[in-house]
């Protein structure tokens, strides 16, 4: 039994994480968060030299052919350094797609594009369990696609989206005709959300259960988006903790007090409670085992309540200078409530593992 | 156990509301402002005019003196007073600060002089007061601070930088306060002073919060002198007239703490759909709303029992702390099922997404800062701990050292 | 305004409580507890002589005239002191249902000896929500009464019930014929609990919309247990309180660890929370207002959530010791659970508060 | 990333379960338990033939060197022995602390002659060991404990009270940490001795626990005679000895706090109704299953990482206090969730309810003691806070005190 993961695994996450340190700064993020910009360019060039972007995909498509786990690590590097890039949009959902269900066509044309991070791709592939806006849904009509998307991550920057209509899967070029984009303010504005609206979009349909291939594509970016979570949560928790190891109050440090000691011992708990459910989404997504509904969803209601804990409190033990603009505590907070409702809130995925446990119980 | 007026409160509630419906107009919904659409020049001008309407009848400052430009009348009056003008568009934070605490803290602490000086032309809205106290190395332990105030000749010099300061861009005035002995404890060697605003050497920068806001400053003072005669209270006393200040503004916590998120979100979750059915069908949207009445409800029903504390003479305490605990979570909890509610639709800000979710989104940006300002949970945990339930302060190493032995 | 009791009524909270303190003794709860007796009858007789049982009934029926605030308060002094008898069944359910809905000839029957105590009464009001057993609930055939009461509280000790049977409220002598009860041990045998079972017992049944008497019946139930568990939750706050005080660990007080006074602040705030809806109830209760739906389910969750959460971190905070069986702390964990649950758990009346509000905004 | 064995450890776990099929019974459910039907004297009886027979096959000590009695295996080969163990019917909490604390401490920190006397006949099964550290006044404080060892001629004297004492009632030995020097700082004059619990002068009393079971004993000592040659250790080096102990009870900390909770409420919430549907169906009892199901299976899979850590030649670290935090809770809300499902019928006794209702109601019961036994909630916080993230300790004023001054 090896429940971790390898040394040379670990060695390219090291290698994202150092990238990434000199690459999504926090000037950089908040180029994307003051609207400036639709994402780090800079940051999304440098993750595709390293080979990130298409570190799942097979070398004979532009990628580098190791695999998910790997994924996974550029996954939890890219939520603990806030990096304002499309890789939800682009590569947890979009290239895994093609990679799963596109025809040898499509995978030809897209995912040696996609694994270069020249073309940026994004996804719906669920119908929304919670709606607010009534505009109907994609379907298909003929070969194209009509109907509205709201709150599509990424649908500004993105060329192509992939969209689930009546259980099949269209790709559809966002710069083609027939379709009109609107960009919407978003609660973390450093990952920009768009309105898309098909009219008769003209649409290419990818073979096979395109039902089947959504559910299999949201449970893996289930799985990536909580490594992206509890990336956040431990940059989220070592910025508390050191800045309280720093700060002094009533003649002593303030980390020395114990309701910041416990808050941030409860922190870490949380922490290691959706790391250790990661990881196992993790094993259960790269050996595509049975485990994985409820692997997935568990990693995922783990991780956004560590995620949530730790930015509410890291942001709070900063205390006054917390709630500045210009600290980066408000960045976490606002990370970790996109990551955390984007492809489905706490609920919902708190929910499908209750159905998973009870399947697998009967 | 009753919610009525005795027959003087009543009698003293129609004589305002007689005087508000002929001088204010009256709040139609939870979107509706004093002063909408006008530009913050405008506003100010607007909000100083309405206050010399109310101070003219009396109302400006209901519990002071009459000599000092009060009305000479009880807590009790105040309260129904407040309760009124609830109801109608009145100016927004700009007076809070001044009637709240700072008149108040010169009407207890000021010479003759100073109260002729600047009550009576502070309660007619003439100026706007602010409140000089935390600085960035002195938040919770206010002892900390470091801006300091040297004799020279009649007055004195100050220099240093205080921060979290509301209303510091319109202020006219400051209670500031500074340390005047370096070799005395660090609460010891404080003394209060009032401060002019547009005198040389004040530099007001507007700081932008968390929520992409803007409701506080930093201030920084660069030689700026005071007269000895704008002293208040004794020298080397200021922690005693800090601490009445902030006394005085304990209760008026709770109006910022209630409220109705609760029934906000029950509008938002008839519209929102979870699966094939209106999201306040769902027992756990349901289980939420619930939550948020039980927390913003019950703090406006805490601070009933603490008016009806003040009706019978009593004052409020400590216990006035679990307000704030409870009502800041809830703005945080109940904020964020609000987003919630939308799964990734949520997380269109409301600018795009309609004006119902603009409050709901705000409380939860807002959240983090209501946890620290004024009293961080922590602090509040403190004080409930330590003043209601007898438990021992904190271990402290720095309480009777010299203020100059700590630097560094 | 004046949002709380009045000096008289603190008066007789006041006796009611030297009393209680007198009578309701650790070793006196203990003897229901480890099954010695049904109820403490010593504690009983002494409400009884107090008035206590017959505070809120009218002098004419022997009651005291007074009302149910004054009773509100023996709730919260009952809670306090832990005592083992049957208020919520005797008092606050059957004596309130007739006293609200019964004959002149069943009051002129029952209400002189429900308020002298000498007749303890019990009552099931309404159809379980939440059901483990499957045998059918009691029905009205002719004038009697068939069918099974699961878990009613003092069903030993009572000799009449009140029961809705199909809209209607019936009440059974409960030592007639056909009526089998069976001792059930609770998880709080301080509170006992047993199975009735009616094959065509004989009822008379009282005139009147029975369930709208049931469901005012119940509201104000709601509000007294409200009462019961503040004063059950204040006593174990304080209790902890004392022993942290008392207690000493690496050359400190215990109650000196921020995270002792925290834990304890928590409780104090979930407290008064409790209180002030608990407060709101009273006076909703006492005044018949509109609100009492929703002030009384308020009170219910406020209360429920305080007590067990002080039962609950009371206990911890005494350490190893609070696990014995010697110390109280555990007569406070099963009666919180017992008083959470007996007309109703947490879920149930959380949602009749969300229905409540709702229905006020609508 | 990978569940499997390696060829070494796959090789040892069909070896094992070749043994154990042929050696026991394997576990059928839940209620299955080893020795149903036994009284105490029989089950002890049963419980140490079947160590002896274990010991014969090598399995009693796997991760002892050979010339002690043990087998000279990997802590790799241990943790595959207790997977597969797991799946018979075996003797609960007999063995645990001679095996897991006491046993390995003598290995440690025993002469020859000690290791010699009391090792292998214990492996064997022919003696149950306790550990007796904790008093009435030195709880989470065990640096305050008052038990008195007196020099006496070749000897030593106990006199005191332990308390907390798993097994005292069935243990032929214990350790036994006492104060031998009252000069010396609290945690510094400690030393560590072998006890024979049938030793004139030792009482033991059982506690009857707040959840009506008896678990752990009260241990008495009256002039309680041992001779130097018990001394387990360095004279006042008893902490350094509980230290090594107290580390090797922290990795079994795991097995007690996983466990399938939340599938024993899947099985309950089908057969309870909520309205007119099984509760099941209720999205509030769904997420407590699921939040269960996260506690439990995550305090395994954290054992897990653990358990991999241990195969690569590392030890777990106090990271492994998270286990007890979350698991002891899970306990705690998990059967409360169990107990809430039926109403006021929940309230009802397993005895009455029905065999499915024991394992939750009990767990509820016992949870608050699993949130105080073994370090409470706050010791293990901090814990975490310290030794994981590296905050500073508690202020102590006691640490550097000779004991006899801090004493009244």
């Amino acid at each position: 039994m090896n429940f971790d993961f390898s040394e040379d695994q670990r060695r390219l996450q090291a290698e994202v994480r150092r990238v990434l340190a000199d690459y999504s700064t926090s000037p950089n993020v908040r180029a994307v968060l003051e609207g400036r910009t639709l994402y780090c360019a800079e940051t999304w060039r440098q993750l595709a030299a390293l080979g990130a972007l298409g570190v799942a995909l097979p070398e004979a498509q532009g990628g580098v052919g190791l695999g998910l786990l790997e994924l996974c690590l550029v996954a939890e590097e890219a939520g603990r350094a806030l990096a304002a890039v499309p890789l939800l949009s682009s590569v947890y959902l979009a290239a895994e797609a093609l990679r799963r269900a596109g025809s040898p066509a499509q995978q030809a044309l897209w995912l040696p594009r996609l694994a270069s991070g020249e073309v940026i791709g994004t996804a719906a592939l669920a119908a929304a369990a919670h709606r607010i806006s009534t505009a109907p849904p994609p379907c298909r009509v003929g070969d194209a696609l009509t109907g509205t998307l709201h709150a599509l991550p990424d649908g500004m920057a993105a060329e192509i989206c992939v969209v689930l209509a009546g259980g099949e899967l269209a790709l559809v070029e966002l710069n083609g005709p027939g379709v009109t984009r609107q960009a919407l303010s978003s609660l973390d504005p450093s990952r920009p959300l768009a309105r898309i609206e098909f009219a008769a979009a003209p649409a290419t349909w990818l073979p096979g259960d395109g039902a089947a291939t959504a559910r299999a594509v949201t449970l893996g970016a289930a799985t990536l988006l909580a490594f992206e979570q509890i990336g956040g949560a431990e940059a989220a928790l070592y910025m508390a903790r050191d800045y309280v190891l720093q700060r002094r109050a009533f003649g002593r440090v303030v980390g020395g007090f114990q309701a910041v000691k416990h808050k941030l011992a409860d922190i870490y708990t949380k922490l290691e409670l959706a790391r250790a459910h990661a990881y196992f989404a993790a094993w259960a997504l790269a050996s595509d085992a049975p485990e994985l509904p409820r692997a997935a969803a568990a990693a995922r209601v783990a991780a956004t309540a560590a995620y949530t804990l730790a930015a509410e409190e890291g942001l709070h033990l900063h205390g006054g200078i917390g709630f500045t603009w210009e600290m980066d505590c408000h960045l976490h907070l606002r990370r970790a409530r996109w990551l955390g409702q984007i492809i489905g809130n706490e609920h919902l995925w708190r929910d499908a593992l209750a159905t998973a446990l009870i399947e697998e119980a009967a | 156990m009753n919610f009525d007026d005795t027959p003087e409160e009543a009698a003293f509630r129609a004589e305002v509301r007689a005087w508000l419906a002929a001088n204010a107009q009256p709040r139609r919904g939870r979107e509706d402002k004093f002063g909408a659409g006008l530009d913050k020049p405008q506003y100010l001008a607007a909000a100083k005019a309405w206050q010399a309407r109310k101070a003219a009848a009396g109302y400006a400052a209901i519990v002071m003196p009459k000599e000092m430009g009060g009305f000479g009348g009880t807590p009790a009056q105040q309260i129904v007073y407040n309760q009124e003008e609830a109801k109608f568009l009145t100016p927004d934070r700009v007076f809070e600060v001044s009637l709240g605490t700072a008149l108040p803290t010169v009407a207890m602490w000021g010479t003759p002089a100073q109260k002729v000086k600047y009550l009576a032309s502070a309660f007619r809205g003439e100026h706007i007061w602010c409140q000089l106290f935390s600085e960035p190395s002195a938040g919770s332990d206010l002892g900390n601070l470091r801006t300091r105030a040297a004799r020279d000749g009649d007055g004195w010099v100050i220099n240093g930088q205080k921060v979290w300061t509301s209303n510091a861009d319109i202020a006219d005035y400051g209670i500031l306060l500074a340390r005047t002995d370096w070799d005395q404890p660090k609460s010891k060697g404080l003394t209060m002073f009032i401060l002019d605003m547009k005198a040389p050497g004040v530099e007001v920068r507007p700081i932008r919060q968390a929520s992409d806001e803007y409701h506080f400053s930093e201030v920084f003072f660069s030689d700026v002198r005071i007269a000895d005669a704008d002293r208040l209270g004794p020298e080397n006393d200021g922690w005693k007239v800090m601490m009445s200040a902030l006394m005085k503004e304990r209760f008026s916590l709770g109006e910022n703490f209630s409220g109705d998120l609760y029934a906000q979100l029950i509008g938002l979750a008839k519209q929102v759909v979870w699966g094939e059915r209106p999201a306040l069908e769902d027992p756990r949207v349901r289980a939420g709303i619930a939550e948020t009445y039980l927390a913003q409800f019950g703090v406006e029903l805490i601070v009933r029992r603490g008016m009806s504390a003040i009706s019978r003479g009593q004052s409020p305490g400590p216990e006035m702390s679990a307000v704030k605990l409870i009502g800041a979570r809830a703005f945080q909890t109940g904020g964020a099922l609000a987003i919630e509610l939308g799964g990734a639709e949520g997380l269109v800000a409301a600018e795009a997404l309609g004006a119902q979710w603009r409050l709901p989104q705000l409380l939860w940006l807002a959240a983090p800062g209501a946890r620290i300002a004024g009293g961080t949970d922590e602090i509040q945990k403190n004080t409930i701990a330590e003043r209601v339930l007898g438990l021992p302060g904190e271990l402290r190493t720095d309480r009777d050292v010299p203020f100059r032995a700590l630097e560094g």
